[in-house]
């Protein structure tokens, strides 16, 4: 089974925990996908309200492990200073490393990505990076000490699904023995099986499971699509051909002209 | 001496991080710490003091995707 | 659950039993499956070599529902008694219709299958009739009394997926009421799974699984990712969205400027 | 008399079908049979005679996609 | 050039002459896409209004050879009276056959279509059959005594393009030498030169000129981009590769390491 | 008419000038096209045999403005120096701006050209960079004084189309003022023409028409498919729709039940 | 005499189809003619008599696509 | 004095690059220089000499994508 950073998951998909109908909905669905991470984040905490508190008293309850991740910050700074706080807080090394570099499509920065990579690899932090498919910045941030590479399948929250299945081909085949985890984008099922079928390592998802109508059914057919999609992948599929091959055998077949 | 708290104006008594925390009823809760853009770990709050107009950034676990 | 001529199956994955390494890499494969229903053929039997009688007998002893098909008949006669040969021999009325217009495709005639269809379902035959996205064949196989439509999903034993992926939203849109099978071109996982997405009610297939390097993995995988999909069908997935839009709420975020 | 079985040129005594079939082996066995490319159900067998030069088939279960 | 019942047209475009913002603007299209071939239709003249007749002095005065269609027929002997009507009022034996099968894709009734065709046929038409990419239905529609076929790349009107890329390349490979069509669903103009790459030989449109903001630009855009396919289809284009491979040498490159 | 550094080009197909038959053959294809601009490069000079001396001879003699490339730079200073040199050669502040990042794909190094790109600005050069769909590049390559962009449609010489229509479309709508040339990869007339379709303002392409049966009808083709793409874009192309819609009106239908 | 003229009512005094046509005002016209559902071909409008009732289609060329 | 002239060892009398050329057989051509990796341009190649071991590259103008 694929390691991240030494850790060894029982489970290839890793559910973000936001935009559910209510917190039991979100632990109900964390228990029926079966994950052993989910992703969190932080926010302003107000003494009166408490809301931070409670919510992580229910992720503490569920025994999964955490991945803070850097939402919403467009600058290296910001996205350091948080990955900081998120250490303290969460109390792991791990932190999804995002650096937003545009609004509508909410694409990695992937200068400042790299960037903001080697400092926080320098500070201890076991860093996944939330990156497109491109080949160079893979191997910078290779190069600034990641262990884990996320290339996103489509913008977050959009559902489409892998917008770029050749430049997707291409990175696992460029880095065969780094873990390889698809993030964001995943609208279906049958795109994260297809992103496992291309030997992808994990699948990260939120919106997905989250906005459906019954979000705790969604996130089981999801574990269940990317188990069915890696299980594919290790079990050789056949090649696909162009013209029809009879599957029962013609020999032997009666005359009945 | 009044400073900024998660972007609001907030009158406080006390100058050490930890007491500033725990007169604004923090203590005991599971917050990290920025003054000014910079993280303050929780070990150096006892060594950290605010001044007039300090931006304080009280945070905590959150949903997140 | 779907009832196919009144019979509700516990797996929505129809496994075919031929071109597989062994007989018992077959029977493994279909309790690894789980499937209700396997389809089977007919050929000569040889007084000397009985290979037919150990065949029946390795069937017979998974406890599994046979679906006799008429592969490999380019004509209405020959399929009319073939189906006839195959009821006998199986004691069932359930028949998977196939009535081959041209080799190398190996494509229904929709013109032989609907006469074909009328005299079996005459006959008591209860008939699964292998057709293409065609939505005016679908009608006249209906009038002709079946009551389950087996579209293609591409050419047989291609492996190539869903050729037509208009073509079959659109049977499933016309027909919400009548049990849809994929029949037929489904390579991966994934590929069974978007059906499944699309409203389909089952998928059968057989290379895609005999032909896997490991077929008893592959068929656990078809039949997860089949399941995975109906959930998810059933689950009311999310609308996906041209731009992106954050997972992670943006208000109560940190100003870290 | 000289028949056609599955294909192959075939002599046989007899001439009733389930006759036929007992003296070329297949009693028992799980099959069908068309004669001249006609179903010839079991039951009827025994009233169906074979004559010079008719094409039998006996057929059987075999693995099918 | 191929030829269409004996004729050779100096332009692979048919233009349809419906749903255009004016005559004027039809009469100009016509003309900026210099294409030789309209489809025209009939319906109920009024004696006081006498549109069909100024209708028919506009197509006359340009000079172009007219394909009457039967569209809007569901039964074979209404498409058989349509098209008895049309070669009387047009005095052409050429017919765009069209016997619809379904209100909300107009797709062909392929039974009908095949019915039809024998008929007129038999009666000296010379039969253009708006069909589907089914292999079963093109030989029968030539055994009926078709020598052109004209299969649907999508829906009339939708716009949608090619829908099953992978039929209609099969279409083209089972008959090399009867001359091919894409009539209806055609959108833009790449997809009027993708068919044309495919190795059709002609391709017939209506809507998408018709509803475009500048009609008259936009014919003369298609007529120019089947053009160009053709001529790529018959300069031999290059096979697409999986790689890379360098279009500037890279032998003699300085060292400025 | 979209201008380049203040040119306005009559063709909006850009053509490399390598991997041709023989340079009778490209100079053929250059007229056929009748491009305004093609694509140099440079290597080292034997004095003895002189082949630079006869390439550039029979550029000059085409009359048609030169585009400078840096092919095969895979460092900053490569770059660069490349393009000094070019600059002297050719005598013209253009430059195709190439610093590759990867060997199988001959993707661009986004990170080394932004710096190149900062470099050759301020050195007074009219650079058009090579580069990916990345939105946030795209961005910095503006900042560094690029006044064009030249995203990837594929790998070069792949001859795939346009892998990841939708960044390209994603790249289009957020900079709609700038002018966008789709650079490699483009293997068919209708990838150009889609690409032109989506509102790119020019193709520049080389091994689709240099290896071609006939690299001259070939280089004919894309100009004009090009051509038409561009002008069904301006034209306002229809919309399309899922459902069809009858091209022939339905009112005045005759009744020949 | 009423027949049904393109689907509506009509008042014919003449019987033959071609005299119908001209008392109807088509004469000249490009048009074709079906009765009842059947094509009726200029060269036997002559022959063609309409009765009480008889359905009658003139139509004339229309854009199409 | 033995300098590298695109990649290849090669003995030039002369030391100022315009004069290397012209021994070299360039003069008059349409070609670029960098020596040592550094482009030369054409004005200051009277002002530039050149040293044992020096990599002079002369390019010109070839085929491109």
């Amino acid at each position: 089974m694929t390691a991240f950073y030494g850790v060894e998951l029982s489970n290839r998909l890793m559910l973000g925990t936001a935009q559910y109908p209510s917190p039991a909905i979100l632990a109900e669905a964390v228990r029926a996908a079966g994950v052993d991470v989910v992703t969190v984040s932080l926010r302003r905490e107000s003494a009166e309200r408490r809301d931070g508190q409670a919510f992580w008293d229910l992720i503490r309850a569920l025994g999964v492990r955490v991945l803070p991740n850097t939402a919403g910050c467009h600058s290296v700074k910001e996205a350091v200073t948080t990955a900081e706080m998120a250490r303290e807080v969460f109390g792991t090394p791990w932190v999804k490393l995002e650096v937003i570099g545009e609004h509508d499509s909410l694409q990695p920065d992937l200068f400042g990505l790299v960037e903001a990579a080697e400092i926080l690899s320098a500070e201890g932090f076991q860093v996944f990076p939330y990156t497109t498919e491109d080949l160079v910045a893979a191997g910078r941030l290779l190069d600034a000490g990641c262990e884990v590479l996320m290339p996103w399948g489509a913008p977050i929250g959009s559902g489409l699904g892998l917008n770029n299945l050749y430049g997707l081909r291409s990175l696992r085949a460029h880095f065969p023995d780094v873990p390889l985890v698809i993030d964001a984008g995943v609208g279906l099922p049958s795109h994260a099986a297809a992103a496992m079928e291309l030997g992808y390592d994990a699948v990260l998802l939120n919106t997905a499971v989250a906005k459906a109508g019954d979000p705790v059914a969604m996130a089981a057919a999801f574990s269940q699509a990317i188990a069915a999609g890696r299980a594919a992948f290790e079990a050789d599929p056949m090649e696909p051909r162009d013209m029809a091959a009879p599957s029962t055998p013609v020999i032997g077949k009666a005359f009945l002209g | 001496m009044r400073i900024v708290l998660n972007g609001k104006p907030c009158d406080v008594a006390r100058e050490r991080l930890d007491a500033v925390l725990e007169e604004l009823g923090y203590q005991g809760d599971t917050v990290a710490t920025a003054v000014n853009g910079a993280f303050v770990g929780r070990r150096v709050r006892g060594e950290t003091t605010l001044g007039e107009g300090d931006q304080l950034e009280v945070i905590a676990p959150m949903q997140g995707g």
